[in-house]
C-alpha cells in the first residue's frame, strides 16, 4: 500500500462520513421534517375505499347466502328461517373479525350492497370470542314472534281480500330483523 | 425526467388529512360488540390496586419493550408502526433484539406448527412479567389458513399459557396497534402485584 | 517544564478542604471516621451523577433517534417524556432474575458488576471543576486506562458465562476490541501528558488556562495535537463500543452479543456501564483537549469557591456532553465495520498515525520549547 | 528456543450455531445452521419451512378469482405484482383480454410497488449492515406509497387490488396527480440515500467482494431479478418476454457494472435495487403520462371456468421472477398450482457463497438477496 493510497483512503473515510452525518444532521435540527401522526390525540381521515371491519346492515340483508358462498375462509356464518312471505329471515349473521382477513371479495358481490366495510380499525380485545360480532340483534323467540305476527297479518289481509274479491296489496315485511 | 440536482420538497409522508381525534371516537362495530359481550357475562369487576402498586405498574406500563419478532405479513406493519409516522417509541415501547430483555411478545404472523416450538420457546425465555398480543388474523384465529391450510397453528393462544390482548385485522393498520398497546397499558394498569389486601 | 500559563489557584482546591475550613470541628474527630465518611459521600455523589447522567443520556439518544429520523420519540412519560428513564429503571429492577439453566453462575452474577465499576472508577480522577475532583491522582491518566480494563473483563465474562454461543463470539469480538484499542487511546493521551508535563488530569486541565481560557486549549496547540483529538475521539468510540464499531453487542449479527441472555437490572448495569464509559472518554478528551472546567473570558481562580466550582462545572459538562452528543449523532447515521476491518484500522490505520503524532508533538516541544501556536502569536503581538 | 508451533497443534475445532429461525437480520424465520471456525463460516445450510403455509394448495382448493387475496400473503412486500401475476397467468390460461386502461393501472401499481419493495429492501438491508436511520427513512417514504394504494384500493399491505379480467377499481379523482407529486418527491431523494450511506467507506467495505456470484453461476442456479442483474446478466423479464403493456414503455434493464468490486458482489446487488428505484419512477412517469380512458374490467362469467389446459405465465417481480403454473381440469377451481418464486431460487445459492465468509458477511449475504420468507416456503 502506497503513502498516497493510504492517506486517500483515510480521506475518503473522512468525507463520505462527513456527507451522510450533514443529513442526518439536516434531520435532526428542523422540527417541520417530524411525520409522526399523534393518532390518539389526532387521527387520519380515512379515504373512501378503506377495509375495515365489516359491517351488515341485516335490514337491508336478503340472506342470498352470496357472502358465504364466496368468502375463501369461512368467516361469515349465518342462519335463517323461513319468512311469512317466502322469504328469509335472518336470525344469526356472525362475521369472525379475528379471522377475517379484509379482502373485500364478500362486499363486492353483495346484492343489495347492505354488507360495507367501515373505516373503523380499532378493536382489541381481551378475549377471542368477543372478536365474534353478531350483527343480529333481536332473540330466535323474538323474530319467530314478529314472523308470526307477520304471517297473521297476511293472513287477514288474504282472507279481506278474499272477501273483498280483488287481490290487495301486500303489506312491506317488518320482519326482516328491523331496528326497534 | 428531471434531472441534476432537484431541489428537495419537505418531508409530507402522509397524503391525507390529518384532524384532531373527536372528543369521543366513534364506537365501530366491534366496540359495540364488546359491550354486548362483557353486559352477558356480567362485566368485569373492578379491582382496586394501592399506591405502590400503581407506581410499578405505571412504570411496567410506560415501559413495554416489545421483541422484534416478525414472522409474515404483520412483520413489515411492525416495522412500519416502529418508525417514523407511527413511531411506537412515543409509548415507551422500543424493540429488543432478544427475548431475555422484551416485557412483551407481540405475535406478528403466520404462526406455523413447525415455528410453534420456537414460539414457545421463545415465551419461556422471556422473563416475568411478560405481555403476550396477538396479532393479526393469522395468530387470532389462523386467519386466511384457518380452512385449507394444513400446516398452520389455529390461534396463538393454543401454544402459549395466556394472550392478554387480541388485535384484530389483517394486517392491522398500526393505528390499530397502538390501540392495542393502550388497552394493554390499561390492563396492566389494573394488575396487582403485591396489593394491600383488603380487610 | 512550566505550565504556560502559571494561573496562581488559591487555597481552595478542593471541596473537602472548603469544608473543612467551613466546619473547623472536623479536625477533632477520628481520621479513619472522617476519611471513611468523606470517601462514602464522594462516592455516592459520583453514583447518583452517573446514575442521572446514564438516565438523562438515554433519554437523549432516544430523543436524538426520534429527531435524525423524523418522528417523535418518547413523549408520554412526563412534559416532553423527561421521565422515561425512571420507567425504564423501575421496570428493570423489578423483572424476574433470569439465569440460563447452564450459565456459570458466579461468573454470570459477577459480569454486570465488573462492567459498572469498570466504567465508574473511571469517575474518580475527572477533574470536574475547579475544585472538584474525588481524587487528584498523580497518576490520573494511567489510572483510567487501567480500570477502564476492567469493562472488557466484564464483558468476556458475561459472554462466557452465559453459555451461549452469540455471547462467547460477542465476548471475543469485545475482549479483542477494547484491547486494541487500548492502544490508540492511549497513545493519543500522551501527547497531551507531553505538554502538560504531568499525569495528573487536574494538571492537565489546569496547563491549559490563559488566553481567555480557549486559545490556549491543547486542542489548538500545534496541528499534530489538533489531529490527536480526533484520533482520540475515533479511538474512544471503539473502545466503548459505539456504533460504528458495536461489534461486541451488534444487533443484527450477534442478537445482543454479550448481553444476549441478560435481562432485567443485570442487562440495566451492563446498559449504565457502557453510558458510564462514553461519560468517561468524553470527559478525558474535554480535559485533555478542550480546555476541561476552563470557562471562555472568564478566569475561574478568581471568582469565589462557591461560583468558582459552579461555573467551572457547567462548562466542564457542557463540553462533555457536546462530545457526547457527537457520539450519538455518529451513531445513528454511520453503519457497522466489520471486526477484520476493524482491527485493520486499529493497527494498521490508528496506532501508526498516533505515533507519528507523538514525533510530531515532541519534536514541536523540543524545537519550539513548549510554546503552542496561540501562545506565540499572543507573544508576537505583545 | 522454543520450537516453531507447527500447524497440527494450531488447528481449532468447528463449532456449529444456529442463527434463526428467530434472528434480528434473518428476515423473517430463516434458519441457517453455521458451521464455524470462530468467525470464519466453512458452511451455512439453510433450513427452510418455517413459514410453509401451504399456499398452493390453498390454491388448488378455492375457486380461481378466491384465490387472489392469497397472493398477496404470498410476498407481502410486493403484494400488487403478485396479484397482478397471478391474473395475468390466469387470463393466459383462460384467453381473457382485458381493457387497455386496465392493464396500465396493473402497470402503474406494479412499479410503485417495485419502489416500495425495493425502499423496505433498501432499508433493512442498512439496518443489518448496523445503519439504522435507512430503515426509517426507507419505511418514511414507503408510507406514501401505502397511502397511493390505501386510496386505489383500501389496504395498506395487502392490496387484493386485481381481479380476473382487470382491477376492482379505477384509480380514484386525484390519483394521479398524487402519483405525480410522489415521484417529484422521491426522485431526488435517491441521490441523498446515494449521499447518506451508499458510498460511505464502511458500508462499501462491508459489501465488496463479498458473496461473489459469476455471471454462469447465476444463471445456472436458477437466480432472477436484482439477483442475476446484479452479475451483470441483463435479463429483464420485462424485456426478454415481454408482458402487459411493457413493450411501449421506455426504461432500462439495471445491471451490476463492477462499481467498487468484483462484478457480482453484494455491492452490485444493492446497487440494482438503488438504481431500478429511478427506472420505477421512470416508468410510472410515463404511465402517468399516457394511461387511456376506458373501463377497467372485462366481461368475465361471475362462475369463471377456464377451459381445462395448462399455462406458465412469468412475471418481473421485485424479487426476481414470479411464475404461476397453473393446470386446469375445467372446474371452478385449479387442478394444479406452482408458483415459482425469486427468493426461494436464491435461498439454493447461498450454500455456495457462502464458503469462507465472515458470521458478519452472512448477515449482508442475507440482506442482499433481499429473501422474503412466506415466498421461499410458501
Amino acid at each position: 500500500m502506497g503513502l498516497r493510497e493510504y492517506i486517500s483512503d483515510i480521506s475518503e473515510a473522512v468525507v463520505t462520513i462527513a456527507k451522510g452525518m450533514r443529513i442526518t444532521w439536516k434531520y435532526g435540527v428542523d422540527p417541520k421534517e417530524e411525520t409522526t401522526i399523534f393518532y390518539p390525540e389526532e387521527r387520519m381521515v380515512m379515504p373512501e375505499r378503506t377495509r375495515g371491519f365489516l359491517f351488515n346492515d341485516v335490514a337491508r340483508c336478503i340472506v342470498c347466502n352470496m357472502c358465504v358462498k364466496q368468502c375463501p375462509i369461512d368467516c361469515i356464518t349465518l342462519e335463517s328461517i323461513k319468512g311469512a312471505d317466502k322469504k328469509n329471515v335472518l336470525t344469526s349473521y356472525k362475521i369472525d373479525m379475528g379471522r377475517c382477513m379484509h379482502c373485500g371479495l364478500c362486499v363486492e358481490i353483495c346484492p343489495p350492497k347492505s354488507l360495507v366495510h367501515t373505516d373503523g380499525y380499532e378493536g382489541s380485545s381481551h378475549t377471542r370470542e368477543e372478536l365474534i360480532v353478531e350483527f343480529v340483534e333481536d332473540d330466535l323467540a323474538t323474530i319467530k314472534a314478529r314472523i308470526a305476527a307477520h304471517a297473521a297479518e297476511l293472513a287477514k289481509a288474504a282472507k279481506a281480500a278474499e272477501a273483498a274479491g280483488k287481490a290487495p296489496a301486500a303489506p312491506a315485511n317488518p320482519a326482516g330483523g328491523e331496528k326497534k | 425526467m428531471s434531472q441534476g440536482p432537484a431541489k428537495r420538497k419537505p418531508i409530507k409522508s402522509n397524503i391525507f388529512d390529518v384532524v384532531p381525534a373527536p372528543a369521543e371516537i366513534p364506537q365501530n362495530v366491534l366496540q359495540k360488540n364488546f359491550e354486548r359481550v362483557r353486559a352477558c357475562k356480567g362485566g368485569e369487576g373492578i379491582i382496586e390496586v394501592g399506591i405502590a402498586d400503581l407506581f410499578i405498574n405505571w412504570c411496567r406500563k410506560n415501559s413495554l419493550w416489545y421483541l422484534y419478532y416478525a414472522t409474515a405479513c404483520c412483520g413489515i406493519e411492525l416495522m412500519q408502526g416502529g418508525a417514523s409516522k407511527y413511531d411506537f417509541d412515543r409509548f415507551g415501547a422500543v424493540f429488543r433484539a432478544t427475548p431475555r430483555q422484551a416485557d412483551m411478545l407481540m405475535t406478528a404472523g403466520t404462526i406455523t406448527h413447525k415455528m410453534a416450538e420456537r414460539v414457545q420457546r421463545i415465551y419461556a425465555q422471556m422473563p416475568e412479567p411478560k405481555y403476550v398480543i396477538a396479532i393479526g388474523a393469522c395468530t387470532i384465529t389462523g386467519g386466511p389458513f384457518y380452512k385449507d391450510s394444513y400446516s398452520v397453528v389455529k390461534g396463538v393462544d393454543l401454544i402459549l399459557p395466556k394472550v392478554d390482548v387480541y388485535v384484530p385485522g389483517c394486517p392491522p393498520r398500526p393505528e390499530a396497534w397502538i390501540e392495542g398497546i393502550r388497552n394493554l397499558q390499561n390492563l396492566i394498569m389494573k394488575t396487582k402485584n403485591y396489593g394491600l389486601k383488603k380487610a | 517544564m512550566e505550565p504556560v500559563a502559571a494561573t496562581v489557584y488559591p487555597n481552595y482546591d478542593s471541596v473537602g478542604r472548603a469544608i473543612l475550613e467551613a466546619f473547623p470541628i472536623i479536625d477533632f474527630l477520628p481520621v479513619w471516621l472522617v476519611a471513611l465518611v468523606i470517601m462514602v459521600v464522594v462516592a455516592a455523589c459520583a453514583i447518583v451523577f452517573i446514575l442521572v447522567f446514564e438516565g438523562v443520556g438515554s433519554l437523549v439518544l432516544r430523543k436524538l433517534a426520534g429527531d435524525i429520523q423524523s418522528r417523535v420519540g418518547p413523549n408520554r412519560v412526563g412534559p416532553y417524556g423527561c421521565i422515561q428513564f425512571l420507567a425504564d429503571g423501575v421496570k428493570l429492577i423489578l423483572k424476574e432474575d433470569l439465569k440460563p439453566a447452564a450459565c456459570d453462575r458466579v461468573l454470570f452474577r459477577l459480569a454486570p458488576y465488573l462492567a459498572f465499576v469498570g466504567s465508574c472508577a473511571g469517575l474518580v480522577v475527572i477533574p470536574f471543576a475547579v475544585g472538584m475532583i474525588a481524587a487528584d491522582l498523580d497518576i490520573g491518566i494511567y489510572y483510567v486506562m487501567a480500570v477502564s480494563s476492567l469493562v472488557s473483563i466484564g464483558i468476556l465474562l458475561g459472554g462466557w458465562a452465559s453459555n451461549n454461543k452469540w455471547s462467547l463470539v460477542g465476548a471475543m469480538r469485545g475482549a479483542a476490541q477494547i484491547v486494541s484499542f487500548e492502544i490508540p487511546v492511549a497513545m493519543s493521551i500522551i501527547p497531551v501528558i507531553l505538554v502538560a508535563g504531568s499525569l495528573s488530569t487536574q494538571e492537565i486541565v489546569r496547563s491549559q488556562g490563559g488566553l481567555f481560557g480557549i486559545f490556549n486549549w491543547n486542542l489548538f496547540h500545534n496541528p499534530f495535537l489538533f489531529f490527536s483529538f480526533f484520533v482520540y475521539l475515533t479511538a474512544a468510540q471503539a473502545e466503548t463500543c459505539q456504533t460504528p464499531f458495536d461489534l461486541p453487542e451488534c444487533e443484527s449479527e450477534l442478537v445482543q452479543g454479550f448481553m444476549t441472555e441478560y435481562s432485567g437490572i443485570r442487562f440495566g448495569y451492563f446498559f449504565l456501564g457502557e453510558f458510564g464509559e462514553l461519560f468517561v472518554v468524553c470527559a478525558l478528551a474535554t480535559a485533555g483537549y478542550l480546555g476541561g472546567w476552563h470557562i471562555p473570558f472568564l478566569d475561574a481562580g478568581n471568582l469565589g469557591w462557591f461560583w468558582g466550582n459552579l461555573l467551572s462545572l457547567g462548562v466542564f459538562l457542557t463540553k462533555t456532553f457536546t462530545l457526547v452528543l457527537v457520539s450519538m449523532w455518529l451513531r445513528w447515521t454511520l453503519p457497522r465495520t466489520r471486526v477484520d476491518q476493524l482491527m485493520r484500522m486499529c493497527w494498521k490505520y490508528l496506532v501508526p498515525l498516533t505515533f507519528f503524532n507523538l514525533l510530531g508533538v515532541s519534536l514541536w516541544l523540543l524545537i519550539f520549547d513548549g510554546k503552542g501556536i496561540p501562545a506565540m502569536i499572543a507573544a508576537l503581538f505583545g | 528456543m522454543t520450537e516453531p508451533i507447527s500447524k497440527e497443534a494450531l488447528r481449532t475445532d468447528e463449532w456449529t450455531i444456529n442463527m434463526g429461525p428467530h434472528h434480528p437480520s434473518t428476515h423473517g424465520v430463516l434458519r441457517l445452521e453455521l458451521t464455524t471456525d470462530g468467525e470464519i463460516v466453512s458452511k451455512a445450510r439453510p433450513s427452510l419451512g418455517y413459514l410453509h403455509r401451504g399456499l398452493e394448495k390453498i390454491g388448488e382448493r378455492v375457486a380461481w378469482a378466491q384465490f387472489m387475496p392469497f397472493t398477496d400473503r404470498l410476498d407481502y412486500l410486493a403484494g400488487m405484482n403478485c396479484n397482478c401475476a397471478y391474473a395475468w397467468a390466469v387470463e393466459k390460461l383462460a384467453g381473457i383480454e382485458i381493457p387497455e386502461r386496465a392493464e396500465w393501472i396493473r402497470v402503474l401499481v406494479c412499479e410503485l410497488n417495485r419502489i416500495s419493495s425495493h425502499l423496505v429492501a433498501w432499508g433493512s438491508f442498512c439496518a443489518d449492515m448496523g445503519a439504522f436511520t435507512p430503515l426509517l427513512y426507507g419505511i418514511r417514504e414507503r408510507e406514501w406509497v401505502n397511502d397511493l394504494f390505501e386510496m386505489v384500493c383500501g389496504q395498506r399491505l395487502t392490496y387484493n387490488y386485481a381481479r380476473i379480467g382487470g382491477v376492482s377499481h379505477d384509480l380514484p379523482p386525484g390519483f394521479l396527480e398524487k402519483t405525480k407529486e410522489f415521484c417529484d418527491y422521491f426522485e431526488p431523494l435517491i441521490d441523498e440515500y446515494n449521499r447518506l450511506i451508499t458510498y460511505n467507506k464502511i458500508l462499501v467495505h462491508r459489501l465488496k467482494n463479498i458473496g461473489v456470484i459469476s455471471a454462469r453461476d447465476a444463471i445456472e442456479w436458477g437466480l432472477s431479478g436484482p439477483n442475476l442483474r446484479g452479475s451483470g446478466f441483463a435479463y429483464d423479464i420485462r424485456r426478454a418476454e415481454p408482458y402487459s403493456v411493457y413493450p411501449k414503455l421506455d426504461f432500462n434493464v439495471v445491471v451490476g457494472h463492477a462499481d467498487r468490486g468484483t462484478l457480482g458482489d453484494c455491492f452490485d446487488r444493492y446497487l440494482v435495487r438503488i438504481d431500478e428505484m429511478r427506472e420505477s419512477v421512470k416508468i410510472v412517469r410515463q404511465v402517468i403520462d399516457r394511461i387511456p380512458d376506458g373501463p377497467v374490467m372485462a366481461k368475465v362469467p361471475r362462475v369463471f371456468k377456464p377451459p381445462a389446459g395448462e399455462c406458465y405465465f412469468r412475471a418481473e417481480s421485485p424479487r426476481g421472477e414470479t411464475g404461476f403454473y397453473l393446470i386446469s381440469d375445467g372446474g371452478t377451481n385449479a387442478y394444479r398450482l406452482k408458483i415459482r418464486t425469486g427468493s426461494y431460487m436464491a435461498m439454493n445459492i447461498f450454500e455456495k457463497i457462502s464458503k469462507g465468509v465472515m458470521i458478519s458477511d452472512i448477515v449482508a449475504l442475507i440482506g442482499s438477496f433481499d429473501i422474503i420468507l412466506p415466498e421461499t416456503d410458501r
